[in-house]
């Protein structure tokens, strides 16, 4: 078994710096990274082009990063929950790239099993397709879209052991399966860090060869972002 | 005239035993409350369930498991999650048989525009472009003029767009019209709406057949 | 919940007809969708096209098709355990299209998801590429390689559920889950069959949504084809 | 001159901790047994598993677990097992550190066949061609020559190839070579060989330094 894991966050994030690009799994707040997020603002990193399916809001997660002006530019699909991330991207301090989200979520597959390229019919007639080759594929028209590339990649699972494995759970899987092995180097984060044999490796979400380092998350707050309920008949 | 209600009524009719069903966030996300209890039909959303339930009660919300648009919800039996990228492969390989969202405009060959105005903050397009250019079968939900009283229904988009000649149907607070080769063929007036009422909000083509029924709701 | 069950084999494999494309899942005779084709020989369908990783053996697996002379075509990627196989595949009676295996895998998977084509180092510079576009990113060489255009799909799961969801069991996965969704209609076969709610949506390895009928297999008999053992110390 | 088990014994030291190795059939497949035991390594199969451990004790075999080979294996803790698509994205996507696989013919320039002999019954290349053309290691483990006692390390492959420029390092039963611009580079002689012997067993171009050490095994 070959050990990925690290003593806490720090040692986690080893060799992230200034200008680099960072993936960061989760929608909404759901499934995001919060140790990394935390740890990447009390290093102060800065022009970073973070990935993500969202931008956090004003005052978690992502929007912990944007706060500080640690974000130079963001490719995400849809940003619309935070008020700090719309004054940086109107006054021009933000980059933004808007992605649609399944062209989102293969480009991390992509880079992840190693196609350089993919044809989706996402965005064809848009301006998304803008400067892109176009393609058609028995009469239905796609797009060409690329593999990112990025430095590191910033996962949050629900159990993970110290070979890697991960399990996630319900939708906070979402976008962080797909960018494990996404980047140069992934880092896990998990709810619950248990010894190699304890999962079931019938039940693993994701291989622990797509994982470089996995730490043992603390002070999980998993924040709701729309409480809904209803009422008891 | 329709409320949102009445537009997610009439198109719950729409939804059939045995269809998986994406539901856009605002009128369509209403439609899930008036769908026939004698028929089948499961809900994804694109954030990665399958078979998705109620509103949890009061106290039993959990963080992890949420739609896309970010409400907590619940699961029904036969449920199941999965990452992004198998939730756009369903929606992409055509296996979510009905897609219902909003729209800021259509154009009567089917353009749809509903994620930017320029000059205004834009959020994002989220799934939307991948839902529109996939989905075989594309029902809108939206209001048949915008708020300053314009047709939302063009002759051609002048907003950008969101995905090209995708949408088949549209359900509106006035009409239910289906995008044909030749315009927006009425099928429906709203209750106590007339043809030439329709007409006036329709900036794009609109074909009248000879008997345009009311709605039934 | 939509329901999937069909009460057997002979009800699961109603449409299927001589001369269409079938897809079957199996790595060797491990994960093969038994049931289906002890009916499939029995109907006596002709002229099928059959995408399988292996072609089973001679006496088990997709060899019995083949001994029946059901298989006009193969798509496979090794296909060297069957001897009747190699009889007709020299006196030209089959056809047969080797494929890489990780393309043979990928061509399913862009089939279930949506993708008409993709782009893959494997194969470069090979007979394999042969009449196919190929094409250089990030200074690397790949071929253009289309999604399966398949009739039925068949697939043998572990467990499964009245909602077509499906639990796999260890390396009897293989190609079963690319396989899903991948043809028109997508038939499993399960070892045991359980009611909607008795599995964790958490441990679904494929969702319902991709299966059109299940039914509850018989006899299995799970043949090994080499056992391979070592002595107790 | 080193017998089969000998060249996985060479090829073993080339194992480094940390590694995720895909064994081929044959030779390859010998190399776990003679792996270091202070280094921590893991062994995917294609088919779906990563953690492989020895083969079944009799009587404990799972027709549901098996490698590539179809033989019976065990998985060690920290295993997992995955889909074929999956499998194939660990080797595309380079996260599987060294291959090791036998060969017919080896190019000075890399390339390598190993899959199908013109005339004969060919089975197939199984997952050889997606191994060579993504793996960043690979090490081929062979006999220096063929049964008729022609060279297999060639100018140019005479065989259909199975992947252009990829071979790094060669193991054969005389001697280890490395792959380079100029042609291939003898590392080391097998014990007992001379460099002689290796050039008159070597078509292609054999780049010798001026001292080259025997093996150590």
């Amino acid at each position: 078994m070959i050990r990925k894991t690290v003593s806490n966050v720090q040692e986690a994030l080893k060799g992230v710096e200034d200008g680099m690009t960072l993936m960061l799994g989760g929608f909404g707040l759901c499934g995001i990274p919060e140790n990394a997020i935390t740890e990447l603002v009390r290093l102060g990193i800065k022009d970073l082009c973070c990935i993500s399916n969202n931008a956090g809001v004003d005052d978690f997660g992502l929007g912990l990063l944007l706060q500080q002006r640690q974000v130079q530019k963001m490719i995400s699909s849809y940003v619309g929950e935070n008020d700090e991330f719309e004054r940086q991207m109107l006054s021009g301090e933000l980059a933004v790239e808007l992605t649609p989200q399944g062209t989102l979520a293969e480009k991390c597959r992509a880079a992840q099993a190693g196609f350089p390229a993919f044809y989706t019919p996402a965005g064809y007639g848009t301006e998304v397709a803008e400067g892109k080759e176009t393609r058609e594929f028995n009469g239905k028209m796609y797009v060409l879209e690329e593999a990112f590339k990025a430095d590191y990649s910033f996962v949050k699972a629900w159990k993970g052991d110290e070979a890697g494995n991960l399990i996630f759970k319900g939708t906070a899987r979402n976008f962080n399966p797909c960018m494990c092995g996404a980047a140069k180097i992934t880092v896990a984060e998990v709810e619950e860090l248990v010894p190699a044999g304890a999962l079931d490796p019938n039940e693993i979400h994701v291989p622990g060869i797509f994982i470089q380092r996995i730490f043992q998350g603390v002070d999980y707050e998993k924040r709701i972002e729309q409480r809904t309920v209803r009422k008891r008949a | 005239m329709l409320n949102k209600e009445g537009i997610a009524k009439r198109i719950a009719k729409e939804v059939q035993d045995g269809y998986y069903v994406n539901l856009g966030i605002g009128i369509p996300t209403l439609v899930a409350n008036f769908v026939r209890e004698d028929i089948n039909v499961e809900f994804q959303s694109e954030n990665g369930v399958l078979g998705m339930g109620p509103f949890p009660f009061e106290g039993e919300e959990d963080a992890d498991i949420i739609n896309a648009g970010k409400q907590t919800i619940t699961t029904m039996p036969g449920a199941s999650f999965f990452d992004s990228a198998t939730s756009f492969g369903m929606i992409r390989g055509k296996h979510v048989d009905l897609t219902i969202l909003g729209a800021m405009e259509v154009a009567e060959n089917g353009d749809i525009a509903n994620w930017k105005i320029p000059g205004k903050m834009v959020k994002g397009m989220g799934g939307a472009m991948d839902l529109v250019a996939s989905a075989e079968n594309i029902i809108v939900a939206m209001m048949h003029t915008n708020r300053a009283g314009a047709s939302k229904l063009l002759k051609k988009c002048s907003l950008p767009l969101t995905g090209v000649g995708c949408v088949k149907k549209i359900v509106t607070n006035l009409a239910v019209l289906e995008v044909t080769n030749e315009g927006f063929l009425l099928l429906e007036r709203a209750p106590g709406i007339t043809v030439a009422e329709i007409k006036n909000a329709t900036e794009g083509t609109l074909i009248v057949p000879g008997d345009v029924p009311e709605m039934r709701i």
